[in-house]
């Protein structure tokens, strides 16, 4: 039996115990050869308002069009870097010319040949220009040169770290065809909402708030493959209606975590599906609390630790998670093998002695009916787990004398409360890793961002050791030196406790074990399944 | 007195009335049943009724005790149901008697406005409310309040109508009596027990209302309302079913009460139809 | 003749809970063939009941206790319900009092006429058409296809009753049961639908149970007279006899009461006038958008003059303009034109609170008893408020409305009970003690006794004719009915489509009548031949001697 | 031709009610914490203050409220209802690709509601007071009180997953390449729950004022005189009584439509139906004012036209109406 990385973690004792994910349901061979035909039913839990992940990247974005559109590189089952549109990479020595061998014999789903052109035009006008997170990391690219037609030079004014461009290009670095979007106003292209690309199958079909559908391209440049007939994605937005349709065969495929932790559970008994966190490494998140630094109780340091000692994050792991997580030890998950500090430790244990000698040394003393003081909280809607999570710490809190008040807005009005009008002492809500802490993390912790940018630091926290270091980091082309610049980072912000990772989390799929080929690469629901095959 | 008799009558208003004690009864009692906050952490989460004794109605997905929430949660239905209740019939009756007893230009004006918020989905104005006004418990009942006063405005409107021009009315014209004591003193009175009936209507889809907005996740959650506990339920519902069909069945019958009480009233107040 | 239906000891109980246990007790009533039975009396006396009971249509929880109701050898009151039913409509017809809710309104009169055959005969659809246009000409509505085609709301009142009649009748039932059909008529029609019965009921030799509350009509239609009271019948015999020589007191205080059709010797009036109306008009415009404008033209330059002291009578039918003067008049509408003076004030040109002010001198006593009382209000508040508004302090007000109790001939304690604690007589008179706590010069009276049976209609007259004397009242007395209007008034207007056509004083007018319009309303009267009998007129002296 | 007329006189008293709706909700929501680029960026998972700063612009967000809502207006008088931010196409196309599911669920819960309304209210007020008017008239308040939500969620698990006789959500087989009789069968299994879901509280409401209305009838003195004619209990029943009798329960459909769009949300959420209720409950979430604006324009348009069409109904139905136009 092999074990994987999470599970070595997992029994390395210094995590909970997690009987969620029976181990063999991982080392299933893959038995008999790959059959032609069928059609893959995909639960897809929201509308997605643009099918082009060379301007939106999301996991809802990708678990659709990576099947259509594919980026220059790909990641492995162990989440290494492999080839896909291209096909060879180097970097220069000063680490701000790098340069893209792409593949030959690729053509766009309109028959027109994909050329080096094509990546020229995506990386300076959409992934510089309009992707999210992209814009941030291309922000020193001056120019593609294209010497030949399956040559592309990406030259920066600053190094960027090859890893760092790299593993960012498996999800940053989606490639859309050049004559369809030049010249036109890219935002409102029909091609986005109607993706051409070089995929293994083909958009056929868009039916708002009902499904999508792709069939096989034939023309595909990895012969013989696909073996899918056509992918049907089915939107349903209830989790519950979700859980159903698995159960009844309407899909058998959900994957990112999109369905109640209840049902899960029940599942993951069900001998027709296979509950995994396997083939989605390479994305993790955190469940986090956000300090507002406004307000001064929370400003001082003692505070913000008596509230992280007062919440007993194992407690709520195993009774209200399903055992589903890890107390989180910093901004960096301990999957992430590159960057994740040796000495990364929670930092504050629960403790509720400790918290309330904090708070009474911080000169919070219980007044009337035991409350120190009173806290907003406001949950940013994200997934059933965070109107729990906020009852949990409402609930802890009100133990050690602070009462809170929990504002519940729905998605875009709480993002514009805590990051617009900075209208809460304390937020929940999720943190993405994106493989690379430059590209969505240290976002998150650099000062200096306007007013009205989700997922900025808009806490009224500024450090200036963080900022160089973010900023070092970003421009270290040694691997070995970035990674302890970015371990800086972690033990800084585990002693300024701006914000708090405070449970690390894996995404899982259910997925029927009539796929064959899947969750067999470290992002395998945004990959473009070119292998993936089902039983009849 | 005789009013009270041809109410209990009615064994259907009986039993609403009884069932709306009872409901008033676990709002009563509540704080001294349960003095403790009844959305702290009571136990481990989604134990089943009855299997810890602490805790007969069980726990629920966050490890709050299901009882304790029934009871106050009762609390906050009534407060809701009534409330909104008030402020609906409120706005109903001084709309509906304003454009009734007027007429002509005051009554068209009012009338298009009624029509517009009656075109206007109701639940959808209330979506769009709590997305502006957040919510909060205050703000969510004053929302339900204010997409719920177009029937009763209607109601009151016609009541007007008929009554504006029946003799008692004129003999107080007659009189002398202002447009204000005419409207209030005369006409109000005789027009409000059809209202007041249906207040029970309004009153139960208020409580249905909240719910349904839970369900959605849009309720205020500091307040351990039935709606939030349907709604929390909701993600265990096909295994811990009973998380959200208790206070489902608190919802039901509260509604119950108030619409039997409700057809009870309406019954008592038409002696036409009082052996029916 | 031969008995057609014999009520025997019949008991008819009310549910618990109703204001007497019975609504008849052993009632004993033979129907002959081939006459008209009239059942009289004032309203709770049973005899609508007595009605139902035949058909086994008596309200609900309304039961037969005992007794039986023979026709055909059989006792009605145990048919199973399919006996029963054969008999409905096919042997006994029935009419009833208010045919525009006694027909159906969604469908044709056409329809509704052809059930009966349908219901009862195995007619092809053309012969139940031809069945149907046969009886419509019968009984004389004009165009009768047309008729048939049309649905009642598009048929006159009188033209619905006719049409009621001709369905009571498709099957040439034996037995007509007529339930109070002609009261809700105007007095011209009235006369032409008694015609009708009559002239059908000899044409066919039917026996016709008529149940009525007017002695008139009775006068006019009835062959045998039965007189109830409180579900006892207590006296029955040929109508003649009854009409002239009633023996049962309680017969000749019901004759009594009927006031006769020529008014009294003329009062002296002073030739000053308390009100002048100028040349009112009023004009309704309904519909807008989507209805399309209609205009009534309900008054139409109307100008009249109220003596001083004096009663001025306007009558009409239905239709004709009268109340909508009054309320122009008391300014409960506002008049298109014209003037009304009182005194040297216009109180047409006045607004708000000039108009307030003035207009106290006006009162108004209303039609119904029932709904011109807040039924939620104290009675001694309702009769309180008016001064009250005008600036009597409360106490004073309250105490007045005793007073004032007193005066209308109630009790002044019963000021803290409510409106549905008192019986329409006792109502009339919290009306008038209303209107008169204004102290004002001129009392408008619209229809105030029209909805009252007989002998407390007698009693109000009375009070009226005794207040106008002694506060000196200028009255204004709207009516339809002649009768009452030959008692009070000492000047009549006749007013039709909203124009006055005849005006004089009210001997003149009674005894020669100048517009045809005026002659054939006295004409339409029903027993206008009869006179009450003398014994009996003398327990009018009241109205009399007050007048 | 006159129907024509009427129907645009309809349409013409309705304008300053939806211009009240339009106009109110536009400004109402200028009010709402986060706009719609918030909404994306939570959608996408977050993003960089270049690229944010950028879609603002894109979207006009940068413009004044009254500029935008002059805008706004000025293309709707030429019918332009303009661009979805969630679906990036004219908010037009959205609307008339969701406008069929949300026909066919009103549609057919409507059909449900009022006939089996119409059939146990009739029930029960032949048997008033008896056993069977006491089992529908309690059924009928349990219907009532019952979250509809709750009953959909606990209908599918029942019938879909448990029992496999019905699918669990969504409007029809996809891909199924379904025609003719199949199609049909396929979209009515797909119907059954979410219409049964949303008929409910309606069933309800009009059982009760059926039975109000048949009881109320049968006290009128017509009915009696057609006792008095000798008819059966039934014919009196169906001749008479019934029609009378519905007269309220058309009026009820007309007061009813809007409130049963706004059901339609909850209704469509759970079954994961395309309709228009969803799509105004996600573009309030996405904070797309030029689609929830659409949606209430055209809903709106659908709550006239239903009036419209009961009007009619009722004219029909009762001659003193269509007498007076």
């Amino acid at each position: 039996m092999k074990l994987t990385r999470r599970e070595l973690l997992l029994s390395s004792g210094a995590l909970a115990a997690s009987a969620f994910f029976p181990p063999f349901a991982h080392a299933r061979a893959e038995a008999g050869a790959p059959r032609k035909g069928g059609v893959l039913n995909v639960h897809l839990a929201s509308e997605q308002r643009i099918l082009n992940p060379s301007l939106r990247a999301s996991t809802g974005v990708y678990i659709v069009t990576s099947k259509i559109i594919e980026s220059l590189v790909d990641l492995d089952a162990d989440g290494k870097i492999v080839a896909q549109l291209a096909t060879a990479w180097e970097s220069s020595k000063d680490g701000k010319t790098i340069t893209f061998k792409l593949r030959e014999g690729v053509k766009w789903h309109d028959g027109k040949p994909f050329t080096a052109a094509d990546v020229q035009y995506n990386a300076l006008e959409l992934w510089k220009k309009h992707l999210n997170f992209s814009t941030g990391l291309q922000q020193n690219l001056e120019a593609v040169d294209t010497p030949d037609a399956h040559t592309a030079v990406f030259r920066y004014s600053r190094p960027i770290p090859l890893d760092l461009l790299l593993r960012a290009l498996a999800d940053l670095g989606y490639v859309v065809p050049r004559h369809v979007f030049e010249g036109t106003n890219v935002l409102e292209n029909p091609a986005n909402t109607a993706p051409i690309g070089t995929g293994p199958y083909r958009f056929v079909q868009y039916e708002r708030g009902q499904y999508i559908i792709a069939e096989r391209n034939p023309d595909y440049w990895r012969k013989d493959q696909p073996y899918l007939d056509r992918i049907v994605w089915r939107i349903i937005t209830d989790r519950s209606a979700a859980t159903a349709a698995l159960e009844t065969g309407q899909v058998q495929l959900s994957a990112y975590s999109q369905l109640a932790l209840a049902d899960l559970d029940r599942l993951s008994k069900n001998p027709d599906f296979e509950v995994t966190a396997k083939g989605l490494e390479a994305n993790q998140f955190n469940n986090t609390l956000e300090f507002n630094f406004r307000r001064k109780e929370i400003a001082d340091i003692r505070v913000r630790r008596a509230i992280a000692h007062a919440i007993n994050i194992p407690f709520f792991i195993e009774n209200f998670l399903y055992g589903q997580g890890r107390p989180g030890t910093g901004p960096i998950p301990s999957t992430s093998t590159a960057f994740y500090p040796k000495d990364a430790k929670v930092a504050y244990p629960f403790d509720k002695a400790r918290a309330e000698a904090l708070l009474d040394e911080a000169g919070y003393r219980r007044g009337a009916g035991g409350v120190r003081f009173t806290l907003k909280l406001v949950p940013i809607q994200n997934g059933e787990d965070v109107p729990l999570f906020a009852t949990f710490i409402q609930q802890s809190l009100a133990a050690v004398g602070i009462r809170v008040e929990i504002t519940n807005f729905d998605y875009a009005a709480s993002l514009a409360a805590v990051y617009k009008e900075h209208n809460f002492d304390i937020a929940t809500g999720w943190h993405q890793y994106r493989g690379d802490p430059a590209v969505s993390t240290t976002v998150w912790l650099h000062s200096g961002s306007p007013a009205g940018s989700p997922w900025t630091n808009q806490y009224g926290w500024k450090s200036e050791k963080v900022d160089t270091l973010i900023e070092d980091a970003a421009s270290e082309i040694d691997p070995a030196k970035r990674r302890e610049l970015y371990a800086e980072v972690v033990r800084e912000i585990d002693e300024q406790f701006p914000i708090w990772f405070a449970i690390e989390r894996d995404f899982y799929s259910v997925v029927s074990k009539k796929v064959h080929n899947g969750h067999n690469t470290a992002r395998w629901p945004s990959s473009s399944w070119h292998d993936t095959w089902l039983t009849a | 007195m005789q009013f009270i008799r041809d109410y209990l009558r009615n064994p259907a208003a009986a039993i609403g009335l009884l069932l709306l004690a009872a409901v008033l009864a676990l709002a009563a009692t509540a704080g001294l049943l349960f003095p403790d906050d009844p959305l702290g952490l009571a136990g481990r989460p989604l134990q089943w009724p009855f299997a810890n004794a602490a805790f007969w109605l069980g726990t629920d997905h966050s490890g709050r005790d299901i009882a304790a929430q029934i009871f106050h949660g009762a609390r906050v239905s009534l407060v809701i149901g009534f409330v909104a209740t008030l402020i609906a019939i409120l706005i109903g009756i001084v709309v509906g008697a304003l454009s009734g007893y007027y007429g002509g230009v005051v009554d068209d004006v009012l009338m298009r406005i009624t029509e517009a918020f009656q075109i206007l989905p109701n639940f959808l104005l209330l979506l769009v409310l709590v997305a502006v006004f957040g919510s909060e418990l205050n703000t969510i009942i004053v929302a339900i309040g204010v997409v719920s006063w177009p029937p009763a405005a209607r109601l009151t409107r016609a009541e007007f109508l008929s009554l504006r021009n029946r003799e008692f009315v004129q003999a107080g014209r007659t009189l002398g009596l202002g447009d204000l004591r005419l409207i209030f003193g005369e006409i109000l009175p005789n027009a409000l027990p059809p209202v007041v009936v249906y207040a029970s209507v309004i009153m139960a889809v208020a409580i249905l209302l909240e719910s349904a907005l839970a369900f959605l996740n849009l309720s205020d959650p500091n307040v351990p309302s039935w709606g939030n506990l349907i709604g929390g339920g909701r993600s265990v519902l096909r295994d811990q079913w009973y998380v959200s069909a208790i206070p489902g069945v608190a919802i039901l019958l509260t509604v119950l009460a108030v619409s039997l009480v409700g057809q009870g009233l309406n019954d008592a107040l038409n002696p036409r139809l009082r052996n029916r | 003749m031969s008995t057609v239906l014999s009520i025997q000891d019949l008991s008819v109980a009310l549910p618990p809970g109703a204001d007497r246990s019975h609504a008849l007790r052993h009632l004993n009533l033979d129907l002959r063939a081939n006459e008209i039975l009239c059942v009289v009396g004032e309203s709770g006396s049973g005899k609508s009941m007595s009605a139902g009971a035949i058909l086994g249509l008596l309200p609900e929880r309304v039961r037969a206790e005992s007794g039986r109701i023979e026709f055909d050898g059989r006792n009605l009151l145990e048919l199973a319900p399919a006996e029963l039913r054969a008999i409905r409509g096919a042997r006994i017809g029935m009419i009833f009092q208010e045919p525009m809710t006694a027909l159906n309104p969604l469908r044709t009169i056409g329809d509704q006429i052809g059930e009966m055959f349908r219901a009862h005969t195995r007619l092809s659809r053309r012969e139940i058409e031809q069945r149907v246009l046969a009886l419509l000409a019968d009984v004389h509505i004009p165009d009768p296809p047309a008729a048939a085609r049309a649905y009642p709301h598009q048929l006159s009142g009188g033209q619905r009753q006719r049409a009621m009649i001709a369905m009571a009748l498709a099957l040439e039932p034996g037995v007509l049961i007529a339930d109070e059909p002609t009261t809700a008529l105007d007095v011209t029609t009235q006369a032409q639908i008694l015609k009708l019965i009559r002239e059908l009921q000899e044409r066919r030799g039917t026996a016709v149970l008529f149940i009525t509350h007017d002695f008139g009509v009775v006068a006019e239609i009835a062959d045998r007279v039965a007189v109830m009271q409180h579900g006892v019948l207590v006296e029955h015999g040929a109508a003649a006899q009854i009409l002239h020589a009633p023996r049962h007191p309680y017969t000749r205080a019901l004759i009594a009461a009927v006031p006769p059709l020529t008014p009294p010797p003329e009062r002296a009036v002073s030739a000053a006038a308390a009100l002048r109306v100028e040349g009112v008009s009023k004009t309704y415009r309904s519909g807008g958008l989507f209805t399309g404008r209609r205009v009534v033209h309900a008054v139409r330059e109307t100008t009249l003059e109220l003596p001083q002291g004096g009663t001025l009578g306007i009558v009409g039918e239905s239709g004709s303009g009268k109340s909508t003067l009054a309320r122009c008049i008391v300014r409960l509408l506002e008049p298109d034109g014209g003037a009304i003076r009182l005194g040297d004030i216009d109180l047409a040109g006045l607004r708000g609170r000039a108009l307030r002010e003035h207009s106290r001198h006006i009162q108004m006593v209303f039609q119904d008893p029932y709904g011109s009382l807040n039924p939620r209000k104290r009675v001694g508040d309702l009769v309180a408020q008016g001064p009250i508004v005008h600036g009597v302090p409360r106490r004073e007000a309250l105490r007045r409305a005793r007073e004032l109790f007193e005066l209308v001939g109630l009790d002044p304690e019963a000021t803290g009970r409510f409106p549905h604690e008192f019986s329409g007589g006792q109502r009339q008179r919290i009306g008038l003690a209303r209107a008169l706590a204004l102290q004002p010069r001129v009392l408008v009276a619209d229809e105030p006794v029209s909805a009252l049976d007989v002998s407390v209609q007698a009693q109000v007259l009375a009070l009226l004719a005794d207040l106008r004397t002694r506060l000196g009242l200028s009255l204004l007395f709207i009516t339809h009915d002649l009768r009452v209007a030959a008692q009070i008034c000492d000047r009549i207007a006749v007013m039709k489509n909203g124009q006055v056509v005849e005006h004089g004083p009210a001997a003149q007018v009674f005894a020669d009548p100048q517009h045809p319009y005026t002659r054939d309303l006295l004409a339409a009267v029903p027993g206008r031949h009869w006179n009450p009998p003398g014994e009996a007129l003398a327990e009018r002296s009241v109205v009399r001697d007050a007048a | 031709m006159r129907l024509l007329t009427l129907a645009g006189r309809r349409l013409l008293a309705a304008l300053p009610a939806l211009l009240i709706i339009l106009a109110g909700l536009f400004l109402l929501l200028q009010l709402a914490p986060g706009d719609t680029v918030d909404a994306l960026v939570a959608q996408v998972g977050g993003g960089d203050p270049t690229m944010i700063e950028e879609l603002r612009r894109h979207y006009a967000l940068d413009q004044s409220t009254s500029a935008r809502l002059a805008d706004y207006l000025w293309r709707l008088v030429h019918l332009d209802l303009g661009h979805s931010a969630i679906y990036g196409k004219p908010v037009i196309d959205v609307i008339v690709e969701r406008l069929p599911a949300t026909l066919l669920l009103m549609g057919s819960a409507l059909s449900f509601a009022f006939a089996a309304g119409m059939v146990l209210g009739i029930l029960a007020a032949r048997r008033v007071n008896r056993w069977p008017d006491t089992l529908i008239s309690t059924l009928g308040l349990v219907f009532y009180a019952t979250p509809s939500f709750w009953f959909g969620l606990m209908g599918m698990f029942f019938f879909a997953v448990y029992l496999g006789w019905l699918p669990a959500g969504g409007f029809g087989t996809i891909g199924g390449g379904l025609q003719g009789w199949a199609l049909f069968v396929d979209t009515l299994r797909h119907l059954v729950l979410p219409t049964l879901t949303l008929a409910l509280i309606f069933l309800a409401i009009y059982l009760r004022i059926m039975r109000a209305s048949m009881l109320e009838v049968s006290t009128l003195d017509f009915v009696r005189t057609a006792r008095a004619k000798g008819l059966a209990e039934g014919a009196v029943v169906v001749r008479h009584v019934l029609r009378n009798a519905l007269l309220p329960m058309v009026t009820l459909i007309g007061l009813q439509a809007g409130t049963m769009l706004g059901g339609s949300v909850v209704v469509e959420s759970v079954f994961a139906l395309p309709g228009l209720g969803r799509l105004a409950y996600e573009s309030v979430m996405q904070r797309d004012l030029n689609t929830l604006l659409g949606v209430v324009f055209v809903s709106a348009l659908l709550v006239i036209f239903i009036n419209f069409v009961v009007d009619l109904l009722y004219a029909k139905l009762d001659p003193r109406i269509s007498g007076e136009h």
